[in-house]
């Protein structure tokens, strides 16, 4: 299972990796493209934990869809005045280190109950006809939270469109 | 001998290796079949157009494409000063390995593909999903405003139309009851019909879709020389357009063989139950001993003798494999990778042949023919399908 | 990456061409644009001005001839008939019946070939491709006939003041013949392609529209100004040359959008047709050149003559002070006129329309920059 | 090296998580915040679908899917609000949109 954990580490890094130069870019391009990055390796990722179709939909959601609306309105709105200003605010040193004290205390307690955690013996068994697997949970046990995620969307896109329209 | 052989299946036998060589085949071969599409683009148009199209390199043109890839890789590699270089770079690359990776799913035939996932057909979707990118960051990363207008311009057309197509796909997936690509064959094989016969209104969306989708004309906004010079490749010159190139035409035939997958059979020939059809399985022997008896007609008729030579040679190389056909285990290993490729070469021809007689639509008619027809008639198609289904 | 972006203003300005394929030449137009739509236009030309008019008083009556094909360089027979006949009118020559026959066969299969080069580039703009190969094949049959006439295909010359200075050729009658049984079925061809495409409706239809009021105001004329509803034709109305002696009808459209230009000028193809058929079958026997002096010196005195070129109302104003150069030429070149009319018709549509439109006007920046 | 286990996939998303949060905490540039809110939920469907694989339980990967719909939504959404606030203010920077009312 070398190779197996191998793919793993390649892939934490591509998502890490994106995920830094995501956020220090100065260019929003730059950002969106290194976001791409980052979706890809996770989308390896889900691969690698054999949910194939969440890896399909994660490319064709995430990447075909919200990075390229990202796209459009970084070009629609004029960036290059932002790209020269200063990039982060005045409170990132508080910000910093708020976030690596939280980060010391969730991986203190994930590093204390590492050996709690393993895969389950099955689970290639049970993602074998992923796409059915799926279909079946969403259609069956939450139908009712699929609804309303479908609403969701609707208000979305009637939000989006109320906001983002000249005269209504 | 017979060692080697049989150190070669064992190779063979080993999980990656045959798909690894059929990933090298299609990579190698691809440009090349893309070249040729572009000639066989060009010769249908010059035909249309009461015209002889390319006629000096090679006896009829045959030689075209390599000349065209010679000029296109020499030509001066341009990069605007302004321009973002990254992403100018970078763009036409994510384009191209966007469409050829999703090769990667395709059904050629019942043994040459690379891989069949249980998610198919949604990863050639997915895929091509990204290549929009390749186009929006070549148009933005030019720098220049034709460019970025026909990048905005190209990617609401692509994001407007997949969902048209997505949903036009979906009507064929609910009759085969799968994503894998061979499963969806096979679906067809035992249910004794092309789906296309299930599904005529969604093949019908699908093909406008494909078309929006892959920007062809009538829907070639992006590209409407006469409004904004040439879309978002503007800026793009030598290799880096070629890229570009590759990956329109690779889109095509990515296209066509979901249409073909999904709705005419992949590659099972007409009828293939019908057992007194059998004859038809002699296809491929024949249809290449007539283009061998075609290129022979043409040799004679050359005037200069380098022409006759190679129109000759064709003419031998298309008999032998003609020949070779017609032994029976060669005849059954390229059936299907015969019928699959002949159905790709018509729909192709159908690209071209439409592209050559419509005008082109305005903006605001391409959107409104998606949103206002294209995506409610898709969704209409899923929900009688589903009644149907349910009550049958 | 433009300056101003997209949204923080309402209105842009771009700029199309001069150098923009679809401009018909060295046309430059500004447009103002809230979006993709359009607010207004600003034509700018001059690009191709050669001063003309300006030539015309050091030259020659005779020597100024050739430089009027320059104008209207798809039209160029028509352009040299208006200028005959205007110097004509000075002269108070009449030409010799066959000569006014061939030279309405002439202008006629011009005009057949000036609207053939407007179908082409009118589709093309619009994105079909294809028509271009075909109305240029036929074009260049219309080609040949000018070339075996006067050796020349495009700037013909083909008239001089007073009549022809060349008899047709043997095999004319039978070309021009050959030329009208072919021509209606390929005449078919193009509205196979064109008339009846949804798409082709969809963007022509309601595009472009220009009423007959606005018309008049305009002053345009041609097929532009018939499209719009009104029966005017100088072919009827002033007849000259040999047109009072042949049945044909004018076309007329109702709506004055970009497709009754389409309609008027392909109905025009076929009225052209039935006159070069009426005429070419009874072309009188004579001489081609009426008595004209060596050197030209029309008495002192104005004359205005127009024809109705493809293009619509051609006219020379030439006044002579008794010399043997015009005193003053002054030419109303149709394109220049009805180009005004651009921008009535363009505004409230879509960048895309713009092509199609100019496209419709069916200029020739020869003629308007002169 | 020790096999990888969902431990490690709870590493991976608590850096990525990190990152995510350090990207909107610190940045001016609205965009790229909401970038960073990506990369946020990146994060939690990576937990989602390693819990899933750790119980042998679909519902992980069921609710990744919930987790995209909102993503989609909540793009959809903050991109509309940075058109509309672009258009009126001028200005895609965090720290200079701090009036309620303009």
């Amino acid at each position: 299972m070398v190779l197996h954990d191998f793919f793993f580490y390649i892939l934490a890094a591509i998502i890490l990796g994106g995920g830094i130069l995501t956020i220090t870019r100065r260019n929003a391009v730059h950002s969106a493209i290194f976001l791409v990055m980052t979706l890809i390796g996770v989308a390896g990722l889900f691969l690698h934990l054999q949910a194939e179709f969440l890896a399909a939909v994660q490319v064709f959601l995430y990447v075909g869809g919200i990075t390229v609306l990202f796209l459009f309105v970084i070009m629609l709105v004029n960036l290059d005045e932002a790209a020269k200003q200063r990039q982060f605010n005045r409170q990132w040193g508080l910000a910093l280190g708020c976030v690596l004290l939280l980060v010391a205390e969730v991986g203190y307690f994930l590093y204390q109950g590492r050996d709690s955690f393993s895969f389950a013996e099955s689970s290639g068994v049970l993602l074998q006809n992923n796409t059915q697997a799926i279909a079946m949970s969403l259609y069956g046990d939450y139908l009712l939270p699929f609804e309303i995620a479908s609403l969701l969307l609707l208000v979305a896109i009637i939000g989006a469109v109320v906001m983002a329209k000249k005269q209504i | 001998m017979a060692e080697l052989l049989a150190t070669i299946e064992s190779y063979l036998q080993l999980p990656y290796v045959l798909p690894t060589l059929y990933i090298v085949i299609i990579i190698a071969v691809f440009p090349l079949i893309a070249g040729y599409i572009v000639l066989l683009e060009r010769k249908v148009m010059a035909d249309i157009q009461a015209r002889l199209g390319p006629m000096r390199v090679g006896p009829h043109g045959l030689l075209q494409p390599l000349a065209d890839a010679v000029k296109l890789l020499l030509k001066e590699d341009l990069i605007p000063a302004k321009a973002d270089w990254l992403l100018f770079w970078l763009a036409p690359v994510i384009s191209v390995v966007a469409a050829l990776v999703a090769f990667s799913v395709v059904p050629f035939s019942d043994w040459f593909f690379i891989t069949d996932t249980n998610i198919g057909l949604l990863f050639i979707l997915s895929i091509s999903s990204v290549g929009i990118l390749g186009i929006i960051l070549g148009g933005w990363s030019s720098n220049s405003s034709y460019p970025l207008l026909g990048a905005l311009r190209s990617t609401a057309q692509m994001v407007s139309y997949e969902v048209a197509l997505g949903f036009a796909i979906i009507g064929g997936l609910m009759v085969a009851g799968t994503l894998s690509m061979q499963e969806i064959v096979r679906a067809q094989q035992e249910q004794h019909v092309w789906f296309i016969f299930y599904q005529p209104l969604a093949f019908c969306i699908y093909a406008v879709a494909a078309m929006a989708e892959t920007n062809r004309s009538p829907f070639d906004m992006p590209e409407a020389e006469s409004e904004i010079v040439a879309g978002y490749h503007t800026e793009y010159s030598g290799f880096r357009f070629s890229l570009y190139f590759l990956a329109e035409y690779t889109n095509i035939v990515i296209v066509s063989s979901i249409a073909i997958t999904l709705f005419l059979g992949g590659w099972l020939r007409p009828f293939p139950n019908v057992e007194w059809l059998d004859f038809l399985n002699y296809c491929p022997a024949v249809a290449m001993l007539a283009i061998a008896a075609m290129s022979f007609l043409g040799a004679v008729r050359e005037k200069r003798w380098m022409e006759q030579v190679g129109m000759g040679g064709l003419g031998a190389v298309f008999a032998l494999l003609g020949l070779l056909f017609l032994l029976p285990p060669v005849l059954t290993a390229v059936q299907g990778l015969f019928w699959f490729l002949l159905k790709v070469f018509l729909i192709v021809y159908g690209f071209i042949w439409i592209r050559f007689t419509f005008p082109r639509y305005r903006y605001d008619q391409l959107m409104k023919l998606g949103w206002h027809w294209l995506i409610p008639l898709a969704i209409a198609n899923i929900i009688v399908t589903g009644i149907v289904m349910v009550l049958l | 990456m433009p300056d101003k972006t997209f949204l923080d203003t309402n209105e842009i300005v771009i700029n199309m061409g001069p150098q923009h394929p679809s401009t018909h030449g060295v046309l430059r137009v500004i447009l103002k644009l809230d979006g993709e739509k359009v607010l207004g236009t600003e034509c700018i030309i001059g690009y191709l001005h050669r001063g003309v008019e300006k030539i015309a008083e050091n030259r020659t009556y005779t020597m100024f001839n050739p430089y009027v094909d320059r104008m209207d360089y798809v039209a160029a027979v028509s352009n040299g008939l208006g200028y005959c006949e205007a110097v004509e009118k000075l002269l108070n020559v009449q030409a010799p019946p066959r000569a006014q026959y061939v030279r309405t066969i002439l202008t006629e299969l011009n005009r057949i070939s000036s609207h053939l080069l407007w179908l082409g580039t009118h589709a093309l703009d619009i994105g079909a491709i294809t028509p271009l190969f075909y109305t240029f094949r036929e074009r260049e049959e219309v080609l040949k006939i000018f070339e075996a006439y006067c050796g020349a295909r495009l700037t013909t010359h083909a008239f001089r003041i007073g009549g022809l200075q060349y008899e047709t050729y043997d095999g004319f009658e039978e070309q021009v013949k050959a030329f009208c049984n072919i021509f209606p079925a390929k005449l078919g061809e193009y509205e196979a392609l064109l008339t009846g495409n949804r798409i082709w409706l969809g963007r022509t239809k309601g595009v472009g529209v220009l009423n007959t009021a606005e018309a008049i105001d305009l002053g345009v004329t041609g097929p532009v100004l018939r499209a719009s509803g009104l029966k005017w034709d100088i072919r009827k109305a002033q007849p000259y040359a040999a047109y009072e002696e042949f049945d044909f009808d004018i076309p007329v459209g109702e709506n004055g959008d970009t497709f009754d230009r389409y309609v008027v000028r392909m109905e025009e193809m076929r009225q052209s047709l039935r006159i070069i058929e009426q005429a070419v079958g009874r072309i009188p026997e004579g001489p081609v050149m009426a008595k004209v002096p060596k050197i030209i010196k029309p008495p002192a005195g104005e004359v205005y003559h127009s024809i109705e070129a493809p293009k619509g109302e051609l006219g020379y104003f030439v006044v002579s002070d008794g010399s043997t150069q015009p005193y003053r030429v002054r030419i109303r070149p149709p394109s220049f006129v009805n180009l005004q009319a651009l921008d009535r018709m363009v505004r409230g549509h879509l960048v895309a329309d713009v092509v199609a439109i100019i496209g419709t006007i069916d200029i020739v920046l020869g003629e308007v920059d002169r | 090296m020790p096999p990888v286990t969902p431990v490690h996939y709870l590493f991976l998303s608590m850096a990525l998580f990190t990152i995510g949060v350090i990207g909107v905490l610190t940045r001016r540039n609205v965009i790229i915040i909401l970038i960073s809110i990506e990369l946020i939920f990146n994060a939690v469907n990576i937990n989602l679908v390693a819990f899933s694989s750790q119980f042998a339980s679909i519902s992980g990967q069921t609710f990744a899917i919930f987790v995209i719909v909102a993503a989609a939504a909540e793009a959809a959404v903050g991109l509309g609000i940075i058109i509309a606030l672009f258009r009126n203010k001028e200005t895609v920077n965090a720290d200079e949109i701090d009036l309620m009312k303009w």
